[in-house]
């Protein structure tokens, strides 16, 4: 029964994300900017209708079926990964044993919507961006499963619910600080956004969207939304302890955890430089990889004296 | 446990699937079809000459190779995680010995300067 | 479902997988006709796993071992390819057969 | 109903643009987009109203057709301070310094439907023949051959750094891509996203932008920090340039401390575009120290300005990937990127770039079928 | 027929189809991620087989190795996207016997065999199982499985590296023929007149060894010595730096 609740209440949690964060993303830019603030729930919402109207474009011989169903995908996993969000105890859509293997699944399918998305177009700049994506895209997957599987360490198990009742006593912020941050750059990188956004960036002219207009550019704007609170959700539930909380129900302080998670990913991706693309592979494989790896060592030595 | 999460998720893909289609295949009231001027790729106001599916060299293919070797230590790495608490010192221990082989094939890689575009 | 429905269902993968690795000419493809008899394998050993073996851990480790076999095939296989390709610019088996110098 | 209150709402949006710009009117163009009722489309399918803005150069007239027949329906076209180009019927113009409130009226006549939205100027033709040729019908031959769907494929060649030889891919890239600037037209050849060879087909339409320290440099960062993803930082540099041009005093110091923070430096690769011993993050650094100077005068232009030795901007581009070679492009002002790119005639350019070859051979070693190849 | 079973049917199919569609469809891109798809299904099959671990994990790893296979498919394949419709088989009747005389001994031995009836139990922690039998009695296969990922590595690096410890690896490369001494494949062909005298080596690609005979000095001096010997050295510097040096150094000249 709580299944169903959940399943009830996740495209709800889904929208009510993707109509914050495209608020948010209409609100800071001009906030980082330094003009004055002019929050409003209207603008995405003529932005969306204006790109809901008009043709969807194509090039002579575009490979039209993967290039509808890359969007698709991209917004199914979104929600995919979202499933395995417990919003409060025991109110989970995908209570899964493998709840972390599943997310990890999620994010490496994203790699391939996104690269089928710049391939399909048959054309130079979405090209560029899809490989330059899968070069990035790749190892930053690495990060992620190091951090996950040392929050899973004090849960002894790979569901995110147990991950969630093992932050009772600390939450996962504390024992892996670095972690969190490794996840956030994560989370940039799936959502494509700032220093992390090799496929759709502003040297390749828009990147994959180059050629797309109309519905076409409408999904993949969503599908971006969906995954920044897809995860969003996932880093407030790993690290910040999901529904726990004191006073407020569980629900209220999911929603706040993730709506706070989400600031910090629009605001860094609007105030951190982008790197080369080969620059940030470099980065990623020998800097961060050990970085991630010191953590998990951090928190094995630390179950092993205190746990 | 499993089949409820497993039917739980293919519900929620299912019902994703179904909206982002619906959104990508509204009709967009412009019934017009595309012309062939319309269809060149952008190029900020060139033509290309050949299509631009090609033999893509890829500059940072080593890196997908030992990519997709280190990549599997994940498969044995999650199961390891569970038990960790339980074995303690000599999962650590056995974790540690695995892992440190495979590190020496991503030193070997950055000293053949793999990790940079070819 | 039954184990029966699964072996067979695995059965046809690796047939398939059989015809792809001795028909494909090129290197890249004959490998996806291995990849898909190792995903066959795959099915064929946790079907066992599951209905006759009563949940014999090694049955799951040998399911892991497939894949990293499928992983290291991989791994050296393109690098193959590519040293042949840079070699010979050739991606096809009959290449290596008709070049002899 | 629906769409009724669809289009209502799409009415009310900030209308996206894509501007062509011309001779002169980049910084303008640049302040314009600074306009909350306007969006500046990156490419060209986003934008439903193309803007020209500026004279059109004569050899430029081509790519601004096929620009506008590229843009999707519903679309317009507003000639700002500029002289249509023939062929374009009922050609709406716009002379006023602000042109936001013809742009909007436009967008919104387009989108009630009061305007008809214009029609293609060029045939609608494929770009080669193709139907019902070949062994499909599908224009090609063999395997690699003929015109399939309308195009020939990419051959291969050799490549500059790995020995691999994979396909080539040449094409015009410009005039009016956002990330490069106004007027510069490259035909390029990458394999992947290495260049292997860039030639100059156009150098870029001269700006006229007076060396004013402060402002210049602002501008320069306006418009080189979106290519590092730093598109707010970028818009907070400009509108500090507009200030200054207008006399209101700006403090400085914060946009000194936010491309601090951005890490903008650390993210350029060092020793690349290097010219008079300067490479890109030290052109960057010396925009940054003019932050510091007064707002008019100070350092006077020589240091940027001054005839810069023979190098030219097809040679710093070539073997670089495509993120630093569009760094190298816009850390350039105009001027000088238009004393880097000389136009030369075809013999000259393929003499020079032979003897370069043999010079580079000595260096490096790398191989010169590339050339060979695309220079025919 | 339990909604288990019609599952279970809907994704023996997609894994069945798909397998099949891989060799059957002409963009490289597609075939690639068709064998993705047919891991996925099988991938939820053994997920419903009560090992959810082997199940999501088998997605996982298989969606970040066809991505791979993508890529490579689409950097040696000629014609990589199919736009030229292809059939690049041999002994394509025998391939097909093979296939389906496997499938249907396979099956004709599943069907006659009686297997052991010993279904998982339910309730059992099937990833703790694995983990504990992975650092207990398993420990050496799992151990060994780091040496021969290792060993993977090296070699792939090794082979797939510009220049292994024994020179570069590219040395005297020229494309095949389509056909047995023909003109090289999917090779831009040059015409004889050409401008300058680097456009040598290209005319004369199609026929190495007569190049090689009358040999054109320059071009064969570069490509042989200037080129190869120069090449090594700059490999393990770094590129920037070469490239860097270069650029100076072509300036001070010109």
């Amino acid at each position: 029964m709580t299944q169903v609740l959940a399943i009830m209440v996740l495209p709800l949690f889904l929208l009510a994300g993707i109509v914050a964060a495209a608020v948010l993303d209409r609100a800071v830019p001009p906030l980082v900017a330094g003009r004055s603030l002019k929050a409003s729930f209207v603008g995405p919402i003529t932005v969306a209708s204006s790109r809901a109207m008009g043709q969807t474009g194509a090039t002579e011989h575009p490979d039209t079926i993967s290039w509808i169903l890359a969007p698709i995908l991209y917004f199914t996993l979104a929600a995919i990964g979202l499933s395995v969000v417990p919003f409060a105890p025991g109110v989970v859509a995908a209570d899964l044993d493998a709840g972390i293997v599943l997310w990890g699944a999620c994010e490496s399918l994203t790699v391939v919507a996104v690269f089928l998305h710049g391939w399909s177009a048959n054309s130079p700049l979405p090209l560029i961006g899809a490989y330059r994506y899968v070069a990035i895209g790749l190892p930053a997957m690495l990060l992620s499963m190091f951090v996950l599987i040392a929050a899973a360490l004090p849960a002894q198990s790979l569901a995110v619910t147990d991950i969630v009742e093992a932050q009772r006593s600390v939450w996962n912020i504390v024992r892996q600080p670095a972690g969190f941050v490794l996840f956030l750059m994560l989370g940039l990188s799936l959502s494509l956004r700032g220093p992390f956004d090799f496929a759709d960036p502003y040297d390749l002219a828009g990147g994959t969207t180059a050629e797309i207009s109309g519905a076409a550019r409408l999904t993949w704007w969503l599908a971006r939304l969906a995954m920044l609170v897809s995860v969003s959700a996932m880093t407030a539930t790993v690290f910040l302890g999901g529904y726990l909380g004191p006073v407020l129900p569980g629900f209220v302080w999911l929603v706040v955890k993730t709506g706070l998670v989400l600031v910090v990913l629009v605001g860094a991706g609007e105030v951190f430089a982008r790197l080369p693309p080969d620059r940030m592979m470099n980065l990623i494989w020998l800097a961060l990889l050990p970085l991630s790896f010191l953590m998990l060592v951090a928190v094995g030595v630390e179950l092993l004296l205190w746990g | 446990m499993a089949l409820e999460g497993l039917a739980g998720a293919l519900v929620i893909a299912f019902v994703a699937a179904s909206i982002a289609t619906v959104i990508r295949l509204a009709p967009s009231g412009s019934a017009e079809s595309l012309t062939e001027p319309q269809k060149t790729p952008f190029l900020g106001g060139g033509a290309p000459d050949t299509h631009a599916w090609q033999r893509y060299h890829i500059r940072y293919y080593p890196m997908t190779l030992l990519f997709i070797a280190f990549e599997m230590e994940m498969m044995f790495m999650y199961p390891w995680a569970v038990v960790f608490v339980e074995e303690g010192g000599k999962a650590m221990m056995e974790m540690g010995m695995f892992l440190a082989i495979l590190s020496v094939g991503i030193v070997y890689g950055w000293r053949e300067g793999i990790f940079r575009w070819q | 479902m039954s184990l029966v429905s699964v072996l067979i269902v695995a059965s046809a993968l690796i047939g398939i997988g059989l015809y792809g690795a001795l028909s494909q000419q090129s290197f890249v493809m004959l490998m996806m006709g291995l990849e898909l008899m190792l995903n066959g394998g795959l099915l064929a050993v946790i079907g066992f796993w599951s209905f006759s073996l009563g949940g014999a851990p090694e049955g799951q480790l040998l399911a892991i071992i497939v894949m990293a076999v499928m992983a290291v095939d991989m791994a050296v296989g393109f690098a193959l390819v590519t040293a042949v390709y840079r070699k010979r610019q050739a991606d096809t088996t009959e290449s290596l057969g008709t070049m002899k110098h | 109903m629906a769409i009724a209150i669809l289009r209502r709402l799409a009415g009310a949006a900030p209308a996206p643009a894509f501007p062509a710009i011309g001779a002169g009117m980049r910084a303008a163009a640049d302040d314009l987009f600074l306009d909350g009722r306007l969006i500046r489309a990156d490419s060209i399918r986003h934008a439903r109203i193309l803007l020209v803005a500026g004279p059109v150069r004569e050899a430029d007239q081509d790519d601004i057709r096929r620009l506008h027949d590229q843009m999707l329906h519903p679309r317009a076209t507003l000639w700002w301070k500029s002289n249509p180009v023939p062929d374009f019927a009922e050609p709406a113009t716009c002379d006023e310094d602000d042109p936001v409130a013809a742009i909007e009226a436009i967008h919104r006549a387009l989108i009630e439907g009061a305007r008809d939205s214009e029609p293609d100027i060029l045939p609608n033709e494929p770009p080669n023949p193709w139907r019902g040729k070949g062994d499909y019908g599908q224009g090609g031959e063999g395997m690699m051959g003929g015109t399939p769907y309308g195009r020939p494929m990419a051959m291969t060649d050799d490549d500059l750094r790995d020995g691999l030889a994979l396909d080539a891919y040449t094409a015009p890239f410009g005039p009016f891509l956002p990330m490069l600037p106004p007027g510069l037209k490259l035909s390029v050849t990458l394999q992947g996203d290495v260049i292997q060879t860039a030639k100059l087909l156009r150098p870029p339409s001269a700006q006229a932008e007076a060396y004013d320290g402060t402002v210049t440099a602002l501008r320069a960062l306006g418009r080189f920090l979106p290519i590092l993803g730093l598109e707010a930082h970028a818009v907070r540099c400009l509108e500090a340039a507009r200030s200054l041009s207008a006399g209101k005093p700006i403090e400085l110091a914060k946009i000194r401390q936010f491309l601090f923070w951005s890490g903008a430096l650390a993210a350029i690769p060092s020793g690349i575009g290097m010219v008079e011993d300067t490479d890109v993050r030290m052109r960057v650094e010396r925009w940054l120290a003019a932050l510091d100077e007064s707002p008019t005068g100070g350092l006077d232009g020589s240091a940027t300005m001054s005839p810069l030795k023979p190098a030219r901007l097809v040679d710093l581009l070539r073997g670089r990937e495509w993120s630093e070679a569009i760094l190298i492009v816009n850390s350039f002002d105009t001027d000088t990127l238009i004393s880097l790119a000389p136009v030369e005639a075809e013999d000259a350019e393929t003499e020079g770039r032979a003897r370069e070859d043999g010079i580079r051979m000595d260096h490096e070693g790398h191989g010169t079928h590339a050339h060979g190849a695309t220079g025919t | 027929m339990g909604l288990i079973d019609l599952t279970f049917l809907v994704l023996s199919a997609i894994a069945i189809v798909s397998g099949w569609r891989v060799f059957a469809t002409d963009s490289m891109v597609r075939a690639s991620f068709l064998l993705l798809l047919s891991f996925t299904a099988v991938g939820l099959i053994i997920l419903m087989l009560a090992a959810p671990y082997i199940g999501i994990a088998t997605i996982f790893m298989m969606a970040v190795e066809m991505m791979v296979m993508a890529l490579f498919m689409v950097m040696f394949m000629m014609n990589p996207a199919g736009l030229n419709p292809m059939m690049m088989v041999h002994q394509n009747r025998f391939a097909i016997g093979a296939g389906i005389v496997a499938f249907l001994g396979l099956s004709a031995a599943v069907l006659t065999t009686d297997f052991p009836t010993d279904p998982v139990d339910p309730g059992r922690q099937v990833i703790r199982d694995l983990g504990l039998e992975m650092l207990g009695p398993s420990m050496l296969i799992f151990e060994t499985a780091g040496v021969t990922l290792l060993a993977a590595m090296v070699g792939a690096v090794v082979l797939s590296a510009r220049t292994g410890r024994f020179g570069p690896s590219d040395e005297g490369s020229r494309p095949p023929g389509l056909e047995v001494g023909g003109e090289p494949a999917g090779r831009r062909v040059e015409k004889a007149s050409g401008h300058g005298h680097h456009h040598m080596h290209d005319s004369h690609v199609g026929d190495e060894d007569a190049q090689h005979a009358e040999g054109n000095p320059e071009a064969d001096g570069h490509n042989a010595d200037g080129g190869e010997s120069g090449r090594r050295p700059s490999l393990r510097s770094d590129w920037s730096a070469g490239n860097r040096s270069m650029t100076s150094k072509t300036e001070a000249t010109s």
